[in-house]
């Protein structure tokens, strides 16, 4: 249900206008920061600004409240002209206890704005993340505009007719927080009360109470003259929009292939960090004819979602690194039966459990070469939360034509951000079905292994088929009748068969695009989720007079068939990674190409201004 | 918008049932590969079973499925003129759990080792019979790991000198029976390769078994484990059979001489049936929900070089996984209509620029 | 040369015990580290009770290893001032095999969950009871994942509405307890976590079991699955927990005035005592060979939602893993005289060129 | 029990002379050939020329009598100069069946010799492999200088006094067979006559048997006439030798390595063909205080070694391609851990169960990155049976002092070859122990992430020992302390330090050695089991005039630090590989030289003479 709203009308005059603002909520992860910030963002979307957003969860379940292992954060980058990322640190910061200050302030822009809720600042508080001494009232602040707000004891007030007890009523503060910044943003309530009285329709005293909260902040601001800031509307393409994270954006992308393939969905998964969520996602939506099962691991996730595909299914399993380990034989497997089938990653920091929570490029040269023997795949990335839903098109569509296991690499950054989706029209969907074979190829015979000359993808027969009853395994078999073969031309023969199948797929892919300079000599080289990143590095350089080309490829394996021509053109490669250098070892490896490496290992995305600093040193 | 659940039901292209289902032979059940199990292998009378039963079970070969691990008794599919998939190690339960899921209308079975299915493939064997997936599941226990070699397995007996263990040994082994029933196994069978009455029969009430099926299979390695299996298939083995069957008291002996008994302090014992009277011989329940009783009765026998319980253990009903998944579908599907992609995107906060 | 076998047994440079084992306290077992449990969760309890045995089983603290897995009770060993490692998903009972076998010395403990130690650690933990190896294994079962955030695990009832399952879990959960007998655990043991006397008991019991010994405890998980013992913990508890005991006959409730009864056709019945007479109540046995009573005993409640047997199911001698390991190493060297490597390699057929 | 023996008397002037002979003998599984191979070579080692052999087992346990798939085959090839490989096609084939003939006649030398059973030629065997007229009787063998022996009946001839039954004496027929060889090429029948004594000690009837078919098998050679060559024994150097498996030489390198470490050996491992022989071998020697359990499965077999390790052990994992695959996720906690594990990877042809019984060497860019995240470890590489032994000492040395698993990489093929091996002297073997640290490292505190200034290798606590109880896992922590850090930049750091501790074993390893012409243009790169047919090659084209190098990396991770260096003296760099390129890609990648690959995929070893012929289209 789409809702359609005029613009408000402009603020007054007397706003200071911006054309860009990055703000970060933090809190207790019991502060409802998460949510805090998706309103502010769906108002902002309905105000008409280009954003994007990004949450910083807490590692653990539920550290112990006020401490800095339990804050929650969200950040949002909204702007007047078109972004491409959540942004770097943000000039404005919404603290609401000693904890959130503590972990963020360091990243506050100097200058920046700091909206803290004093009344969070007590003695037992400060303790707990060893302040000394209450930072409000000594002058460690004094380098940021600061906005010291009793947001607990305004909220009590403003929602004392409701009849709710002290806990429940103090939860609402965060409304009065949204109030407050909505104000000085001269961002629309409505849709935020709208979307409270629809959340809280069986308890419209929770309703009104955060209405009443939210419309307290807001009159605070007002009241209290807060500075108001403008940031006007961008132009943005016409169509409907919403928001979408990178894992919603996978799930959906498998129910449209689903669709378009005219498979029913399969997915065999195991719960692991950050991918979860596709699974939970996914097993919500049973009316597509979706199958989810939770296996008992990740073994046996890959197991059912191939035994799927053997029988007519898109066969699917969503997982992050560890996961990914342990998938590596059954990919195997799926290889040498040649069966459709994709292996989703939500890459994660490692090694081993590593930082499960934290983001990370390092599954690439896994992806790759994680499995014993000649074991080629092709690999699909996405490069942003909306891009997720092509990946899973993308994949799945390859995956049928050629008959074969597809990694799809997206990772924990992408696929917890979340930014605005011109929601796909239906029509431009590719057709990505095929025929299952129901009729014998071979004289009264089906050779399961008699391959297409073009696509050299082998006959799918499923189970249920009369005539076609065919038995296909792991040993290696001969090409064509698919009958076990310890013959050694044959094996060579199907080494390379399996090899070629990969390759020729760089026709039926996009060729690699670049933008920036026609004559420039750098080439700014990435792929995956630091797309936003390098984009506005790469933009950044540009308005600062530098000649630099930005490339970004979304097919790993086989790498489109441009690449050494688009590469070739420039005197120097560099590649941003959030890893130690796995894409450009590939590029070195097949292109002889001295790429640059720009490696961050941090756990957390490159931003943009570090990005270009890096850049530009090597340039 | 096609409609998935059906899709998948029926299964595209694939709607129309062979004809002739009811003049099936055995011969229509045999593959063109050659047979390549080691002269006088136990694995060659169980194919053979198989391949007699099939006919009789009114399925179109289409419609059934073989799906196996490694090992001597995975390359069973490739045998079957049915479809089939030789997996890899241990896997077999949980890519058939994908069929049997995806595909209700299909009867998959799948073979499996001792080693295949009770040492890497456990879990996945436990956990396909706690979901009573529709399978059914026929273990070869030949008590030793034919296909490498012969190493020693999960169901070897303690202090067996093999190629890993020259010493002897050290492991006390698993009663598949017993680990099946506690992993909540709703059906769940022995027999032996060489019975050719009790085998088929088996493999019959099994096929008709709604949900996991198991059945542990005695199977004659000759080449490294020969004679395993003597006490029940040698000279002495009329002492040493105890056929249960539901219904019916549990008695043995060349001269049914013997019986078996509960105990008031819970325990069953093996009998003289004159000394203690037939009318206090335990009669075996396969149906009882607790499985309590098939539990112990797995136990009677310490490995089988002792009298040995042979059929069917337990037999109940219990919610088939594949089955609830069919109805969740079904009920979605009635609920909120069939999925509509365009809508589904048009959920949650949306907004229109012109 | 050196012997190995000495050097494994005792460890190099670590066999001086270190002094007044007898005077440790609950302190000396609490690391530095500080917990990051949700405020209210069950593991609280687990880890101070462990915390508070500790002391009294006069080992000293450099001899005792904490193993675990992955998951909230996973993190476990780095709560405890001992040697600890957190292993990776499912993998726990694995590794603690590995240290137990190569060093007798220790005394081993394994922390698991219910999705850790029975879903993707399920062969693990039953090849380690099969075997018998010298593990106290502590299976933390909130019926759910907690560090994932809330998704079904492999004892979650059916029906049971998680993340991953929004209409409702159809898979049948396992019972722990019976897992364990099916896999032949030598000892198995249920308690809870709010039982502040009966699971330091079992936990001194375990420690004193030579083997695996295996203790389910029921874990609140006050985040994703509150409540899920309230049966046991809640209001109506005397009604429903059923203490059993080795020797004792096995009665409960407000006024011990239920028991059970093993029938003759090898059933074990709640009864009403004043009905049937105290003396025809069940006695446990937990020493008894056969697990057959036990298994029974672990069927008694479908889920911890009716009256469930709380104590310890089954603890028999068998024999250890790493001791037959260690005798082998022993009789070898003996018999053979310890390795040497020169003489080794001159096995075989030699030839010497001048 | 080393043997002396004076090499026998100069055989007679009739004999023709020769610089080298291949001869295979094949028959069914049950002819006992690998046998006959054997006794044939511990006569020629006697003797004193150099060797090496190749078994080549059926991929099936036992296929039915007579057919194809049951054929059993041993090559050796002796000569009178040091020789490298087990020879390509053999000048001399032993066929005792039909199904002999059919399966190797394709591969002898036009003009070889082949000596036949001729008894076994019945209509029977000869419908079972589908000839449909004798070989022996039609002129198909034309090409070959034919000698049909009717070797079943005089065995049975020769043996009948002495009490077999028809089946027994007929299995002495291949000592008929080894008699007659033992006659054509002058071997000494003492050996196997001793043998024979001692391995039937406790059925001299069956010694007794042998022994006489033996004997009629050399009188029947002279008798008949048949042409009697001369190999004249070459120049070894002195020592004692003995012949050795390359998984023989990997069980007794790892007990070495026990030794030498003064750790007790544990070997996790789960039976996989072709590598179980080696856990076969070690479940012998419990003396030597070897643990060997046959775990459940490869994840619990590596997980057992790493307990093993962590609690003071050589833990030890043996495998093959598919249980490599299963390894990855613990490998992966072992480097996050730093903790010394070894894991032994047999290679087989892949992918998926592929070839089982045959060799490859695909799992190379799999050991390099077959795990999630950043997780390098180092991988040395054995490349001739007796190397197996050196590389498993070599392995055990870096884990232990880097505090790191290694991955040994062997293949099927010198798994399963064996050649003389100059028995290593014990005193030679270098000391590998390290100390574990049993006193506190900062004031009062152990800090098990403290790491030494050179090496970069923590210190290794293990249980037991007092005060320094510490807890150690797979999420990240943080350097020096060892406590779980979710730190951005502790991550960096964390990451930039397993790299580096890796990188800098490049310091203390061997440097990379070449052999060939000063002058020469061409290097030719290699790894693993094709030593021996790159160095054949190689030497072959010398002869013929041409220059050309060959260097062979051992350690493939890291790379020797000279390794630039001596690539960069060539034009040009061939490496051949049984695999698609993996080594080229990574000589690519890594030192931006175009590598030409050279690739059989065939599940067989390269013959030295088609690498000649491919080497020199390529020089
Ligand atoms: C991952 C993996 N590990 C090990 C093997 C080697 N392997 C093949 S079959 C087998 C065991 C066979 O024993 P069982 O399942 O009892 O079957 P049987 O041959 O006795 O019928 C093993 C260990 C493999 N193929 N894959
Ligand atoms: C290989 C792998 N798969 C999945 C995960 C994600 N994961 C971590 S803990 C966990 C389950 C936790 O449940 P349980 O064992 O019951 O422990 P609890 O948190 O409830 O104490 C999962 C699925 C992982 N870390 N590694
Ligand atoms: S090895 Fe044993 S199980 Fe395998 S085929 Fe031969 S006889 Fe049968
Ligand atoms: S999520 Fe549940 S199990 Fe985990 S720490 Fe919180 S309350 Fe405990
Ligand atoms: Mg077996
Ligand atoms: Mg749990």
């Amino acid at each position: 249900m789409s809702t359609q709203i005029a613009p408000p009308k402009q603020p007054g005059a007397d706003r200071k206008e911006l054309d860009q603002v990055v703000i970060r909520f933090a809190g207790d992860s019991g502060d409802g920061m998460q949510l805090t910030g998706e309103r502010f963002t769906s108002a902002t979307a309905f105000f008409g600004n280009d954003l994007a957003t990004q949450p910083d969860f807490p590692a653990e379940i539920r550290a112990p409240a006020g401490t800095i292992p339990g804050v929650s954060a969200f950040q949002i980058q909204f702007s007047d002209h078109d972004i491409l990322t959540p942004g770097d640190a943000p000039s404005v910061l919404v603290a609401m206890n000693p904890a959130a200050l503590k972990a963020h302030l360091k990243e506050l822009l100097v200058g920046g704005l700091l909206v803290v809720n004093s009344d969070a600042f007590d003695k037992r508080n400060l303790d707990k993340v060893g302040y000394d001494s209450n930072p409000l009232e000594d002058d460690s602040l004094k380098s940021y505009q600061v906005y010291d707000i009793a947001m607990t004891s305004m909220t009590l007030e403003a929602v004392k007719g409701v009849g709710l007890n002290k806990k429940e009523a103090g939860r609402c503060k965060n409304m009065f927080a949204l109030g407050v910044i909505s104000w000085m943003y001269g961002r629309p309530l409505k849709p935020t009360i709208d979307w409270l009285d629809k959340k809280f329709a069986r308890k419209p005293e929770l309703a009104e109470a955060n209405t009443k909260a939210l419309k307290a902040g807001h009159a605070f601001g007002e009241t209290a003259e807060l500075t108001a800031f403008e940031v006007k509307p961008a132009t943005i393409a016409p169509g409907t929009y919403r928001r979408i994270t990178g894992n919603q954006a996978i799930a959906y992308g498998l129910l449209a292939a689903s669709v378009q393939s005219k498979l029913p969905l399969f997915l065999g998964s195991y719960p692991i960090t950050p991918a979860s969520d596709i699974l939970h996602e996914l097993s919500r939506h049973k009316n597509f004819g979706v199958r989810t099962i939770q296996a008992e691991d990740e073994i046996a996730a890959a197991g059912m979602a191939l035994g799927a595909a053997f029988s007519g299914h898109l066969g699917v399993t969503t997982t992050s690194g560890p996961g990914l380990d342990l998938k590596s034989e059954t990919l195997g497997l799926a290889i040498a039966l040649e069966l459709p089938m994709i292996v989703v990653d939500i890459q994660r920091g490692g090694p081993s459990t590593g930082l499960p929570t934290k983001t990370e490029q390092s599954d690439l040269l896994h992806a790759m070469y994680g499995r014993h023997g000649e074991s080629p795949l092709p690999i699909v990335a996405s490069y942003s939360p909306a891009s997720c839903f092509w990946a899973a098109v993308e994949s799945a569509r390859i995956a049928i034509k050629y008959m074969t296991p597809v990694i799809l690499l997206s990772d924990g950054y992408i696929a917890n951000g979340a930014e605005p989706w011109r929601i796909t029209a239906l029509g431009k969907l590719p057709d990505i079905s095929r025929d299952f074979t129901t009729q014998p190829n071979m004289g009264d015979d089906f050779w399961p292994y008699l391959r297409d000359d073009v696509t050299l993808s082998r006959p799918w027969a499923i189970p249920g088929t009369p005539g076609l009853e065919h038995r296909i395994g792991g040993l290696e078999k001969a090409d064509g009748t698919g009958n076990i073969s310890y013959e050694p031309e044959n094996h060579e023969l199907m080494s390379e068969l399996r090899a070629a199948k990969i390759k020729a797929i760089e026709e039926d892919i996009d060729p690699l695009e670049w933008r920036g300079d026609e004559d420039a000599n750098v080439l700014v080289l990435g792929w995956g989720g630091t797309y936003g990143a390098i984009g506005a590095a790469c933009r950044s350089l540009r308005h600062a007079g530098k000649k630099i080309a930005h490339a970004h490829i979304r097919h790993l394996s086989p790498f489109p068939r441009n690449t050494e021509d688009v590469l070739g053109r420039f005197d120097k490669v560099i590649v941003p990674e959030l890893n130690m250098g796995q894409l450009s070892k590939l590029i070195r490896a097949e292109f002889l190409i001295d790429a640059q490496s720009i490696s961050k290992m941090q756990g957390q995305p490159f931003r943009s201004s570090e990005l270009e600093q890096m850049i530009l040193e090597r340039m | 918008m096609s409609d998935p659940i059906a899709m998948a039901t029926q299964g595209r292209g694939v709607t129309e049932a062979s004809d002739g289902v009811g003049t099936l032979t055995r011969k229509d059940f045999e593959s063109d590969q050659e047979i390549r199990w080691c002269p006088g292998c136990g694995d060659y009378a169980v194919l053979s079973a198989v391949q007699n039963v099939m006919p009789e079970l009114g399925i179109p070969r289409e419609k059934i499925v073989f799906i196996s691990g490694i090992g001597c008794s995975s390359r069973f599919p490739y045998y079957m003129n049915t479809y089939g998939l030789h997996g890899i190690h241990g896997r077999a339960a949980a890519i058939a759990t994908g069929i049997a899921t995806a595909r209700p209308d299909l009867q998959v079975w799948v073979v499996t080792g001792d080693g295949d299915g009770l040492s890497i493939g456990g879990n996945h064997l436990i956990h396909a019979l706690r979901r009573n997936v529709n399978l059914k599941i026929l273990l070869f226990n030949n008590q030793v790991y034919g296909l490498t070699k012969g190493q020693y397995s999960p169901t070897s007996e303690m202090g067996k000198v093999t190629k890993s263990t020259p010493f002897g040994s050290l492991e006390r082994p698993f009663n598949p029976v017993s680990i099946a029933l506690g992993a909540e196994a709703t059906f769940v069978g022995r027999t032996i390769d060489v019975e050719r009455k009790h085998l088929p029969q088996m493999l019959r009430q099994a096929a008709a078994h709604r949900g996991s099926a198991f059945i542990e299979i005695y199977q004659n390695c000759n080449i490294f484990n020969d004679g395993a299996f003597i006490a029940l298939t040698g000279k002495e083995k009329s002492q040493n059979r105890i056929y249960i069957e539901h219904g019916q008291p549990i008695r043995f002996g060349p001269n049914n001489e013997r019986g078996v008994v509960a105990t008031s302090t819970g325990q069953l014992e093996i009998v003289d049936v004159a000394e203690v009277g037939e009318d206090k011989l335990l009669v075996h329940d396969a149906h009882r929900g607790d499985p309590g009783l098939a539990f112990s009765l797995s136990r009677l026998a310490d490995g089988p070089t002792t009298p040995t319980p042979l059929g069917i253990f337990r037999q109940v009903e219990a919610p088939v996984y594949g089955d609830g998944m069919e109805s969740q579908l079904r009920a979605a599907a009635e609920q909120q209509g069939p999925g509509d992609l365009a809508e589904l995107l048009m959920t949650g906060d949306t907004w229109t620029v012109d």
